[in-house]
């Protein structure tokens, strides 16, 4: 067998974009790419899942990533209907501009 | 192989992932992201997930992305030069944060690399060949997939009562 | 006739709840029959009760009475269910009779009130959960009643709602009952965390043989147990919310903050007299706490202008005298003074009540005086308690607080006993200082104000607890051992084999290889001698008359004195001397302690306590304030918490 | 051509998930056909909660494993099966009248419920990571939308949107602890790691540990534990008070489920690495939760305040991890839905359509104009704070006396101290209602779904509190 990337490197790849996502949703304000940061968490944990998989040679982890997909298609669907209902009533995305309730 | 395409792509990957954050549009976030997920396809190809490589690009680059850009030019949202401009105080926190964040994660990587993955356990023909997991699917998991049903149920009607333009309320 | 116990606390149930949920549609005279008439039906079942136990043999005076399994888990087991034994009869009898007369009384005192029926219905929720506390066959119900009685003194305490000092002084009863109810809940578990059970008898029974003499276990439960105990007592340090709770209606005090309630503690101690016993350390702090109540109270006292607050903090006092009582071992004494200052305090507050009535509102002994002609009734049973209470023979109160120092001196204890006659001293001097200057010498009284009698529906309960202040010394005549009738009667409950405890003790430590410390002193049995009884009880009886002369001297005799200074310009010269001689004692004696009081009373009570209580609000609004910028509403924000959060449990993990 | 071997299947055991699919389902297309007029429509919802209900009980000698082991029904699954139904029914009962006021009239209203209920079923009856990140997800999705429901009311909006990134946010990190956890053991079915842990065959512990750190995230987001609790006081007051009050039971009581048995089932010989956190997050919730709520003027922030309290009381019922843990786990629950229900049952009863009433001062002088509803939101408030014999005082005492059993002495004494604590602003309220001059003029029109959904809380809070031993016997057994 040919040589393989061992798995701590995939788990690196995964670590590292979890947390540009995980820094996304920190700094930025607008709805939608904190949002999409948050999808990148996601598709960083699948890199672990398929890559765990990979290495004990099981179908698990690969379900659990199909159920991923289907969570995140889920979430997406809900979430960018939350945005649009929101939009109707206050045109903007800026998340700072959501501040009624606080304390 | 694997090397050949593996450290390339991840890099281009992480390159994606950054510009998704930094990018003032968010056309530009969501073109990022979708070079992402695609990126990400190919990590999984050469794991022999071809299954969920595929899958990738069919609901995530192909649907989801899809979506996103679809509310992007609804909304008709424009770049915001706020991205890097957080209120007073928050600055340094998020900094803080963000070191943290990232020397912990690296630690915690450190700590997995510790050798008990990395001789891979030889890996079957069938590995990551859509029959091996529909059957993985079908058998041992069989009820979150059915129960995945219940769950694009809500979400559906969720979206459309969230979204649909005629307020009845 | 036992299987009637659960109708006792049902009846004032029954009660609340008609008066509470009907009691606007039913008319101020019913409402006060249901409420009247429900705890009297409890008093004759409590006195039918009380019959078949007395023809019961002394060993078998003990009922239970489980209505049902409250909680149930595990190997826990909590029943709703009642104890009769004397203890607990006493109790009953002395809630649901002097409670009677209260309730009586109330009629005639609130009648004017628009929210009567509220009035009633907390009171017979309080007996309710009086009833509870003192019926309880385990400490769970105790518990139930105690945070049942606290809760309708709070309601009582801020009845009259629109005076903003009466909610305050709610509150401030209610947040300093949570810290001693804090410390009883924890001793509760910790019992049942040692025996797995919190039945009394069970606990009672197992404590000599599964716990060490004066461990830390058993240490450590009296403890927290005595520091509910303070709580609930006012006694100090928890003492500050009692005076305050004068805000509330005078029948409430004389209910809830004299009789009842507040001597809640006293009986949890007396109840835990055998845990108490095999805690000698507890002991002492229960003693010392105790005597160092009576006095700083009673030095307060002294120097209190309202007729409600020198009564509150007599009773902090005289409760301070119950708890050295324990402390010393003596619980007979201090049941026993329980019950004589239930009478002479209930009557105390319902004649103060009467001259506040009488004078329509006025609390200030400033603006009283030469009361005694308006409200004769008032005068005599008020001057009947005031005799009692200050120890004069042969009224009740000088045979329970004899009894009091009697075992103090024979415990061995000097200072204790030094303390019990320094408060008996000024015990005297202040409650005649009270009557003195509300009954006696030139009327100070608003002249727009005309002091009448109370109406019979009042005086009557006066009367009746004035005979009971009189003649209830003849419980317990001390001199012969078997006169002393609530001796005996409480000697099944009370009964403690401190020998056989001791050895088993030691057997326990020799087994984990320990030295037993030196206990025998705890065995020594101080013989009983008739001499000095009676030479105390002659000491006594002089403390308390030299107290009395004091107050007559002071606001007898002085008062009149700048009448005599204008009249007589003759004699200006002698009373010029006479008034240095007053100066020289007022600036030598009077006034360093009115002013050591009043420091003590100001820093101890405003700036200590209060002091605390106000410190934790404010770093309780510090917090708040923090609270203000973390939870700033922004998404950002609060997903940067989380994130911190998370660095911390894995640093927590991790490092 | 591989052949499929045919699933392990056990419809039988999935009935009260079936059941209440249907009637969600049904709910949607009836509601089709209606258009003004929704009682057919909660008619519907409610029968199929009560047939939900009863057929929890389909299965005899439990614990009955099914789907591989992803499935399972035992006593645990049963009895929350009974609160969710319970709850959810409540919730409907609430949110007839308010509804009505609010001018809330989509059906899928109901349907969102019931199918969030499904969602808790499974969540507290999987055996199985992937099945319990689905329930999180269906009951999380139900609760995004239902928070935003009022879909003009700026409040609801920013509800939905805040608890809709942050939970998305925190689905990431549970996902991730999932993940962890899976690599470490090769399975994600909790039997299963339990055994391996025992057994001392996980490939990586340090995995492991840092897998149960982001689980501890993103079920303490789930419950609203402190530090994860800051969406709770926000999407507590803006989401439709009948929702909220769902939010604050029904979903958190699947989740700390879900919490149970994944830590104290499956990793309890890992307990010296996670008690420690679950201790400090614990006690921080306690005291965070009481702070926060002392300083609140707004009921339904002040509620959403002691809510995060009580979620450090109810961790020590995981942190105890032993059988009474379990039963004095479900029995809090229990006992907290009727409570929580009964206060905001009444907080929707003083509210009228301009104006909710939502400040503490509103209530001013309520025991004058209607001493009843004074008396109940008392009940509710004082069982809230641990008075007895009310349920409240019941159910901690029993969380308290697992911990004590398994030695927790000084988390029992915070715990204690904390909710001597609480009583402070609980006070604060019925000092409010009965120590106060009425300020405005009370409109309240007792709206009968909502008062009797008051009175089955006050049956339910002071029954549990007298009368707890049938229900404490039928949780241990």
């Amino acid at each position: 067998m040919e040589s393989t990337v061992p798995l701590s490197h995939y788990l690196v790849l995964s670590t590292t974009l979890f947390v540009i996502g995980v820094l996304g949703v920190l700094v930025r304000r607008n709805a939608i790419v904190v949002f999409m940061c948050i999808e990148i968490m996601l598709n960083a944990v699948n890199i672990s899942l398929i890559a765990f998989d990979r290495y004990m040679n099981l179908h698990t982890g690969q379900v659990f990533s199909f159920m991923v997909m289907c969570v995140a298609a889920a979430e997406v669907s809900v979430g960018l209907a939350i945005i649009i209902s929101i939009f109707r009533n206050k045109p903007t995305v800026n998340l700072d501009e959501f501040n009624i309730m606080k304390w | 192989m694997e090397l050949l395409i593996f450290y390339p792509i991840g890099t281009l990957c992480v390159f994606l992932a950054l510009g998704v954050v930094l990018n003032k549009s968010p056309i530009g976030s969501a073109m990022c992201l979708i070079g992402m997920m695609l990126g990400l396809a190919a990590v999984f190809a050469i794991q022999h997930a071809h299954f969920i490589a595929i899958l990738q690009v069919i609901i995530y680059a192909g649907a989801i992305m899809v979506l996103f850009m679809f509310v992007i030019m609804l909304l008709n949202l424009k770049g915001d030069d706020t991205v890097w401009k957080t209120r007073e105080g928050n600055t340094l926190l998020t900094g803080l944060g963000a070191v943290l964040v990232v020397g912990i994660l690296y630690k915690m990587t450190e700590i997995t690399g510790g050798g008990e993955f990395d001789s891979p356990t030889p890996i079957q023909e069938t590995f990551g060949t859509t029959v091996k997991v529909g059957t993985t699917l079908f058998t041992d998991f069989v009820l979150p997939f059915e129960v995945a049903s219940i769950l694009l149920l809500a979400a559906m009607i969720g979206a459309v009562v969230l979204a649909k333009s005629k307020m009845d309320d | 006739m036992f299987h009637l116990a659960f109708l006792v606390p049902l009846f004032p149930l029954i009660g609340s709840i008609v008066n509470g949920f009907f009691g606007l549609r039913i008319g101020k005279k019913a409402v006060g029959w249901v409420a009247c008439g429900t705890v009297a039906f409890s008093f004759l079942v409590t006195l039918l009760m009380l019959g078949q136990l007395l023809f019961t043999p002394a060993e078998e005076r003990l009922f239970e009475q489980t209505l049902f399994t409250w909680m149930a888990a595990g190997d826990f087991n909590a029943a709703f269910g009642f104890q009769i034994d004397p203890l607990s009869m006493v109790m009953m009898m002395v809630v649901t009779g002097v409670g009677f007369l209260i309730h009586v009384y109330s009629i005639g005192y609130m009648h004017d009130e628009y929210s009567y029926y509220r009035f009633f219905a907390y009171l017979n929720l309080f007996m309710f959960s009086m009833l509870l506390l003192v019926m309880g066959n385990n400490f769970l119900m105790m518990f139930i009643g105690w945070e049942g009685v606290g809760l309708c003194s709070y309601f009582l305490i801020g009845y009259y709602f629109e005076k903003k000092s009466a909610c305050d002084a709610g509150t401030k009863a209610f947040v300093m009952n949570r810290v001693g109810d804090f410390a009883f809940l924890l001793a509760i578990m910790y019992i049942f965390y040692l025996f797995g059970t919190i039945d009394y008898t069970e606990v009672f029974h197992a404590a000599p043989e599964k716990l060490i003499l004066g461990a830390e276990p058993v240490t450590i439960i009296t403890l927290l147990l005595f520091v509910g105990a303070t709580g609930k007592s006012a006694q100090i340090p928890l003492y500050t919310w009692l005076p305050d709770a004068m805000e509330g209606p005078t029948p409430v005090s004389a209910l809830i903050h004299a009789a009842t309630m507040v001597t809640a503690g006293v009986y949890m101690v007396v109840r835990c007299s055998v845990l108490f016993n095999m805690a000698p350390f507890s002991m002492s702090v229960v003693a010392f706490i105790g005597g160092g109540t009576a006095i700083f109270a009673a030095t307060i006292g002294m120097t209190q202008f309202d007729i409600k607050r020198v009564l509150a903090y007599s009773t902090v006092s005289q409760i301070g005298y119950m708890f050295l009582a324990c402390g010393v071992g003596a619980y007979t004494a201090a049941i026993f003074h329980l019950v004589t200052h239930a009478f002479f305090k209930a009557c105390l507050f319902l004649g103060s009540g009467s001259v506040i009535h009488g004078l329509h509102g006025e609390q200030d002994m400033r603006k009283m005086g030469d009361l005694k002609k308006h409200q004769p009734v008032t005068y005599i049973t008020f001057l009947i308690s005031t005799l009692a209470i200050a120890g004069i023979f042969p009224l009740s109160g000088f045979f329970s607080k004899d009894e009091i120092l009697y075992h103090a001196l024979m415990d061995g204890n000097t200072i204790l006993w030094g303390m019990g006659v320094t408060g008996a001293l000024l015990t005297a001097f202040y409650m005649f200082r009270l009557v003195f200057m509300t009954f006696w010498g030139e009327s100070r009284v608003d002249p727009h104000v005309h002091p009448h009698e109370s109406p019979k529906v009042m005086t009557l309960p006066l009367v009746i607890l004035a005979g009971l202040a009189a003649f209830g010394g003849l419980l317990g005549i001390p001199l012969v051992h078997g006169w002393h009738a609530l001796h005996n009667w409480l000697e099944p409950v009370l009964h403690f084999d401190m020998a056989s405890t001791l050895e088993h003790s030691k057997h326990l430590l020799h087994e984990v290889g320990r030295h037993a410390p030196h206990w025998e002193a705890l065995l020594i049995e101080p013989e009983e001698n008739i001499w000095i009884e009676i030479s105390l009880m002659l000491l006594s009886l002089t403390v308390a008359l030299t107290g009395i002369a004091g107050a007559y001297f002071c606001y007898v005799k002085k008062p009149g004195l700048p009448d005599e200074l204008i009249k007589g310009q003759w004699g200006y010269d002698l009373v010029k001397n006479k008034y240095e001689v007053d100066e020289f004692y007022d600036a030598t004696f009077v006034e360093p302690t009115i002013q050591g009081s009043l420091l003590l009373w100001k820093k101890g009570d405003a700036q200590g306590i209060d002091g605390a209580v106000n410190g934790v609000a404010q770093i309780l609004g510090w917090c708040g304030q923090q609270a203000r910028v973390v939870q700033s509403g922004f998404v950002r924000n609060y997903a940067l918490f989380m994130v911190l959060g998370f660095i911390m449990l894995l640093f927590i993990m991790f490092f | 051509m591989e052949h499929i071997p045919s699933p392990t299947v056990d419809l039988v055991s999935l009935a009260p998930v079936l059941v209440l699919s249907v009637f969600a389902m049904m709910v949607l297309l009836v509601d089709l056909y209606v258009k003004r007029d929704k009682t057919l429509v909660i008619f519907i919802s409610l029968v199929g909660l009560l047939m939900t209900a009863i057929s929890a009980f389909a299965k005899f000698d439990l614990p009955v494993h099914s789907f591989n082991d992803s499935y399972v029904v035992d006593e645990l699954s049963v009895f929350f099966i009974m609160i969710f139904t319970l709850s959810s029914a409540l919730a409907i009962l609430l949110s007839i009248d308010y509804n009505k006021r609010e001018g809330i009239r989509m059906g899928e209203y109901y349907s969102l419920i019931l199918l969030c209920t499904v969602g808790m079923i499974l969540l507290a009856s999987s055996t199985d990571m992937i099945m319990i990140f689905l329930g999180i997800e269906i009951v999380s999705i139900c609760l995004y939308v239902l928070a935003g429901i009022r879909r003009s009311d700026p409040k609801s909006n920013e509800a939905a949107l805040k608890y809709f990134l942050l939970g998305a946010f925190a689905t990431g990190f549970l996902l991730y602890g999932m993940t962890l956890v899976y690599g470490a053991t090769g399975t994600t079915k909790l039997g299963l790691i339990a055994e391996l842990i025992r057994e001392e065959q996980i490939a990586s512990k340090p995995l492991m540990l840092m897998g149960i750190v982001l689980l501890i995230i993103g079920f303490g987001f789930k419950v609203a534990s402190v530090p994860f609790h800051m969406w709770a006081p926000d999407v507590y007051h803006g989401a439709p008070t009948p929702v909220t009050a769902f939010m604050a039971v029904g979903p958190k009581a699947a989740a700390f489920a879900a919490f149970f048995r994944v830590f104290a089932e499956a990793m309890p010989v890992l307990s010296p690495s996670w008690e420690s956190l679950l201790c400090i997050v614990a006690v921080l919730s306690m005291f965070i939760g009481n702070v926060g709520a002392i300083m609140q003027t707004n009921i339904k922030r002040l509620l959403a305040y002691s809510s995060v309290s009580h979620v450090g009381y109810i961790l020590i019922a995981v942190i105890a991890k032993n059988s009474l843990g379990s039963s004095s786990l479900v029995f809090y629950m229990l006992a907290y839905a009727f409570m929580i229900f009964g206060a905001f049952g009444i907080v929707i009863l003083i509210g009228r359509k301009e104006n909710e009433m939502l400040e503490i001062a509103d209530y001013s002088g309520l025991a004058y104009k209607h001493p009843l509803m004074a008396i109940s939101m008392s009940v509710f408030l004082l069982s809230l704070g641990g008075m007895p014999p009310l349920a409240g005082f019941v159910a901690k005492f029993y969380i308290f006396s697992a911990a004590i059993k398994e030695g927790f002495v000084t988390l029992v004494v915070l715990a204690v101290l904390n909710s001597v604590i609480s009583f402070y602003y609980y006070l604060k309220v019925i000092v409010y209602m009965y120590m106060k001059e009425p300020e405005g003029e009370f409109q309240i029109s007792l709206a009968p779904m909502t008062v009797f959904v008051v009175v089955i809380a006050m049956v339910g809070t002071a029954g549990l509190g007298i009368f707890p031993d049938p229900i404490l016997y039928f949780t241990q057994h």
